[in-house]
């Protein structure tokens, strides 16, 4: 017996076997669309339908949302989540479309909502009947949260919505967005509220969806505009005036670093080499030359793939280890980097990947001849997405010597 | 022997720097350029080369294409300061056309000697634009390493893939370098002649066209024989730290402009109550990329220089410039991105056009970490086994 | 086999780590021990071995030195994660000890069988401090290498020079590698033995000392081998790991009491109004000291896990975090002079004590491109000619 | 003829004559003490007697302050000082101590002083008869040199100064200090004046020079203290409440940005191998084993020695083009690059070095055997001297980003 599973409780361990069982009898049919790189990136309705019907079964499978309380939709079990996401990741399934309502609308509406409308939306969200986007940034507010300019003033009781988000992933599929809004011009921090919105049902009465298209050529995210958009106060989170605290809620677990796991799974067509792990350059090194001999026999590229590989191992014993508070100084000093590192390790082993394919790496996803066909200038590409988008790296920075280290604040 | 102070940038490179300085402005702006080249933002659309032809026919009537041709062959036979110069300007426009091709073509042409490479230089005196094809399908960086074969005595025929072969959709003439048992010869081949097949490439880059072309018994008479032996491979040896300074004149330019659009980006948007140049953690990187800009700009007209008055320590100075111009396009073009923000990130932002651009360069010459390789090799000596 | 998920990690482990914590707050401060070891700043003073013996025989009586020895042979046996959490706060203290030197030679003992090594092993018990010495003049990390020779069968005569060896002023016994015709053997020659001359260096860490040691015809008796054969090489490869896990350690240590000092300093000094963590160009490489840390200490207990319950991956991760840890040692060390200013360049600023260990650290066990290039070699296999 | 000397003016190339043919006739006689890295390093009176006699017999042979006019004791030469700095390098002659003098003290009493200060000062400071200090840095204005709090109030027609200096480089030796101090306690930079003080004269009389030791055991700098310190108004600089602007002059002249080019020598006792230069690296590894081979075999040594080369060559190249105005945007983009960059090259290049040298770059000054004397990791130690003092490289980036690229002040 293993010392992973010595751990575990007789629930995790049970569990562990129905996921097996379940994954072992339900493995989704091979997708006949080409799958996209990650969820942010779904372009097509077919691709949607596909990824959507797989994440309804895998909930129905008993799969996603697996510590909720049942009253939620959810399993109602303690840390099984963890369970399912590593059985889902080693059965190398497709990954689930929902990804914005999983990681950031789920937990946001557990904590914050009330209870009808807890039960009303989690069991939609869960099984992607439901698609979720989410409402932070906007045109003047982009590292700069508390900025937010968008407005809802209470007209009777209803709040009327008024304001433009940008860089809204998935919005062009979503029933609903989770939304922070201003609703005190005065008081800048006090002044923002957060509210569940449904996008889809007021296309064309109050809500416009433009897709922007990213430097990669694809689409995937989006400008929301809202034009006296009404809706009622049942769909407010917390208490007015609570908005910040609510999305420091969102932004915890986004980073993963919330009480509730969020459900993941493989990527299920993604190949071998593909574009998403350092110790994949090892590989890809091996398939192209430099100066007459093999990449990976060029001392000085074994040196940077080994840098790469040592912090993605690092990160990876970073977040074991933040789990243990016996080795840790602050609770948060580890979660806190989880996306900092990841998103600028993946950039700068990506940019090597370029390196080692060398001239060959000018081939894009448009070309026949393309290694990986064009995986990694996506990846390259893409990964100044991850290093900007839901907190750039320098407010990242700025957030770890301010609130582990106790620098002054930047401001 | 020693270089001049001033790098050989006299009053005459000067005047052709500024006339190309101002052109370019006046008709190759970056909003222009992206409606020329970014309509179709799809990556799995059809492949189809945009370029101003206009742009390229001035460029001709202001003889850009004969500077780099000696003044025995009809050219204007400037130093190697004023075509950095030149090659800076493109960069700085990241313009598409045929010039960094047929210069490349030029400076491997004028290495060789006999008719055939006088009748060519005469004709990209005249405006014909070429581009190099030979680079094999590892993308080797060395040019004894080809993929096309030559047979035969006297009528020779090509066989084999030249890969990556750069902007040939805008040219009219192939230099070929291919492999027989006496080493690696070079030949003129035009691009419709029968059997060759020229299958575009869909690049990341929305600048330049690329190909790889696939030769099937193009028969070559004598009259198209530029270098005959190994005199291909040697051409092209000689030809080398012209080429990589010319490429690194190219980022060089292109960093300039990342640089002075992030510089004026972050002096306009607003963050947490300041514009985002206000904090350290943009200022100092963004004074970063002036410093590498500054210290591969020194190091390109330093290697031209050379090239013309220092031969003896031309390769080692085109190594470096070349080496620090790669850093210069990874640098730049990484942090324009992350201090635009997420409008860096759209396809809307002319930034990409210079960041595909820059990584093009980087890795069609030899990366940096090679030049350096090559660098270490000249300096200390190959590395013992 | 797997590992445990807390490293192995539990109550025990803490409570060691808890009690060495205080006992070095308590009675080996930073200010204690500048007046300890820094007297005499003079470059060219006579060597001297400052150290307080006094700090080692209380380590001794609370069974440090047991740790890592097996319960067989009287010791407490516990994992190398005990190990590495003592040896980050012995690093963190920047004591002036023979601590690593006699853990290190209890990793390399107790990996050889026989009665002499089970002596050996009661002896580091009982507290008796030794080091390691057989390293060779230009500094090899290998194993194998070492200019020391031992001829003879039975009785051995030792000739030759080990260089850089460790706190031997501060070590009753040698563990000597020395070189047959058959391998690479390991003997125990105590330090005032006929015929050892030990020859102090000066050097740059104040909290070491270090000599190189000649064997002028030293005669071995059999009681004094052992590892015969080549079983010295062997018994050093298998207790790599573990070293280079073990130094890890004191280098992430010694980077947070960096860190710590650092960041004490940036939220008092001021200067143009604002505290100096307040600027960008110092929170940001701040934090990133701090990740660094993190990154290395995280695989720090990795490889000591690894170590104890995952064997087959031992050397890699060890590898790994010893790479890391010295990257921590260079980045740190520079940064914290850096953001302290002049006062950091100063001698009577504590900082220099910590950036002198981290610098020997770094290079007295293969520095991180070593690593690098050999973690390669365990994962991508070796260089091809 | 080359095309270096086709450039010089008639002038210039008479004067390159002289020089050579005066190093031939005068090469100093070999130093019997050991003398330093740099003149900020002299530790000891014979060190000091030593240079302070080559440097006056240098000044006598013409080869010092040639551009001054004659009525300061200069040559009363254009351009000629550059002449003078290359051959006395090429001769491999000692370092000329008197290097803050030189540096920053005559040029400052040149554009600043009164015509009767400046004639009576600079022959004395030319000949190393007076050795200068400088006086800028305090315990609470490091890189904020406007906090400058040492004050001068004037009583009657002195002026009385009380304060405390720190960082200052030869005031143990010093005559002289130039000094900039408040006068104005209600305005933070028109505040400002600037005088030239008798340090040597003063000692025990209002002065206290104590020096402070550096992490590399070595001495070179001190604390002066001013208690009470009376003098006249004949040694003010430029006018009261000016001091800002001179002070400008002296950094600008420091940074080898200004008008008047510093006299510099070489090194003279220093060997082939010493610290002091990217290119010596390569050399170095040669000498050095890593993992069974030479260092200078092993590939990731190459590429780090390569890019420290590059970037030094970088340097040169950068100093050459700022002389060609046609090659420059902004006169002062690559001048005020100068220090900020040598002294990062030379920081990254030493730590280079100690990897190299291994476990030996553990052997110190004082060992026998350390390899180069121990000069590495003495170079190691002081590099970090150079990007603390005379503007952190911090200070020094946030003036490139203001000055050159218009960007926001950091304050």
């Amino acid at each position: 017996m293993s010392a992973a599973s010595r751990k575990e409780s007789p629930e995790q361990a049970e569990f562990r076997v129905h996921c097996r069982q379940w994954l072992s009898e339900n493995t989704p049919e091979k997708a006949t669309v080409r799958l996209p790189e990650s969820p942010v990136e779904i372009m097509t309705n077919e691709q949607m339908d596909y990824l959507r019907s797989w994440q309804k079964s895998a909930y129905e499978g008993g799969l996603i949302g697996c510590d909720y309380p049942k009253s939620q939709g959810g399993g109602g079990m303690t840390n099984c989540q963890p369970i399912a996401n590593q059985e889902m990741q080693a059965a190398g399934v497709p990954m689930l479309p929902n990804v914005i309502g999983l990681g950031m609308g789920a937990p946001t509406i557990h904590y914050h909502a009330q209870d009808a409308l807890k039960e009303r939306l989690l069991p939609l969200l869960f099984s992607a009947e439901n698609i979720w986007c989410q409402g932070f940034s906007e045109p003047g507010a982009g590292s700069d949260l508390a900025n937010v300019q968008t407005f809802a003033e209470k007209v009777g009781d209803k709040w009327v919505i008024n304001g433009h988000k940008v860089w809204t992933s998935l919005a062009h599929f979503a029933d609903w967005m989770i939304i922070l809004v201003r609703t005190d011009k005065e008081d800048k921090h006090n002044g923002l509220s957060y509210f569940v919105v449904p996008i889809k049902a007021a296309l064309g009465k109050g809500v416009t969806v433009r897709p922007l298209i990213k430097i990669t050529g694809e689409t995937g995210f989006n400008e929301v505009l809202f034009d006296n958009l009404e809706i009622t106060d049942d769909y407010r989170l917390d208490e007015v005036g609570n908005g910040w605290k609510v999305a420091m809620t969102t932004l915890l677990h986004e980073r993963g670093a919330g009480q509730l796991v969020t459900p993941s799974a493989g990527r299920g067509v993604v190949k071998k080499e593909s574009a998403g792990d350092a110790y994949s350059l090892m590989g890809l090194a091996k398939e192209f030359a430099r100066d007459g001999k093999l990449a990976s026999d060029d001392p000085v590229i074994r040196e940077e793939i080994m840098k790469a590989i040592i912090r993605q191992e690092g990160s990876k014993q970073d977040a074991r280890r933040s789990r243990v508070s016996s080795l840790c100084d602050h609770p948060m000093r580890l979660p806190l980097q989880t996306k900092l590192l990841m998103t600028e390790i993946r950039q700068d082993y990506a940019a090597l990947a370029l390196e080692i394919q060398g001239p060959a790496s000018s081939l894009y996803l448009g070309d026949d001849n393309a290694p990986s066909a064009g995986a990694w200038p996506l990846a390259y590409m893409n990964s100044y997405g991850m290093t900007i988008a839901a907190g750039a790296s320098e407010v990242q920075r700025n957030i770890l010597g301010e609130r582990i280290l106790g620098l002054a604040k930047s401001k | 022997m020693a270089q001049p102070k001033n790098f050989g940038f006299g009053e005459d490179e000067k005047m052709l720097r500024d006339t190309a300085q101002k052109f370019l402005k006046d008709n190759a702006s970056v909003d222009k350029l992206h409606k020329l080249v970014a309509g179709n933002p799809d990556p799995y659309r059809a492949i189809e080369s945009h370029w101003d032809k206009s742009i390229w026919d001035k460029i001709v009537e202001m003889g850009w294409t004969t500077v780099a041709v000696p003044e025995s062959a009809g050219g204007m036979g400037m130093n190697l300061t004023a075509l950095a110069a030149l090659a800076e300007e493109v960069g700085r426009a990241a313009l598409p056309s045929p010039f960094i091709a047929t210069v490349n073509a030029t400076l491997v042409v004028r290495e060789c000697d006999g008719a055939v490479a006088e009748q060519l230089l005469g004709e990209i005196a005249e405006g014909k634009a070429m581009t190099l094809a030979g680079i094999n399908k590892l993308g080797s960086w060395k040019s004894s390493d080809t993929d096309v074969t030559a047979k035969g005595d006297g009528d020779v025929v090509l066989n084999g893939t030249a890969y990556f072969v750069q902007d040939v959709a805008k040219s009219e003439t192939l230099i070929v370098r291919a492999k027989s048992s006496k080493g690696v010869g070079l030949y003129t081949v035009a691009v419709d002649a029968d059997g060759v097949n020229i299958v575009a490439d869909s690049i990341i880059d929305l600048t330049r066209d690329q190909a790889h072309i696939q030769f099937n018994n193009v028969k070559v008479s004598s009259a198209q024989v530029i270098a005959s032996g190994n005199g291909g491979a040697e051409a092209m040896d000689k030809a080398e730290p012209a080429i990589l300074t010319v490429v690194a004149a190219d980022m060089v330019g292109a960093g300039e402009w990342q640089l002075q659009t992030t510089v004026e980006y972050v002096n306009t948007r607003e963050q947490f109550g300041h514009t985002l140049g206000y904090f350290q953690a943009v200022k100092h990187p963004v004074v970063n990329m002036m410093i590498m800009i500054d210290q591969a700009k020194s190091l390109v007209y330093n290697a031209a220089c050379a090239i013309d008055d220092e031969p003896e320590s031309a390769m080692k100075f085109a190594r470096m410039a070349n080496a620090m111009g790669s850093d210069v396009a990874s640098f730049c073009s990484n942090r324009a991105i992350q201090f635009h923000g997420g409008i860096g990130f759209t396809w809307e932002c002319y930034l990409h056009l210079y960041t595909k651009r820059q990584k093009h360069n980087q890795v069609m010459y030899g990366d940096s970490k090679y030049q350096r390789a090559k660098l270490a090799e000249l300096l200390m000596g190959p590395v013992a086994a």
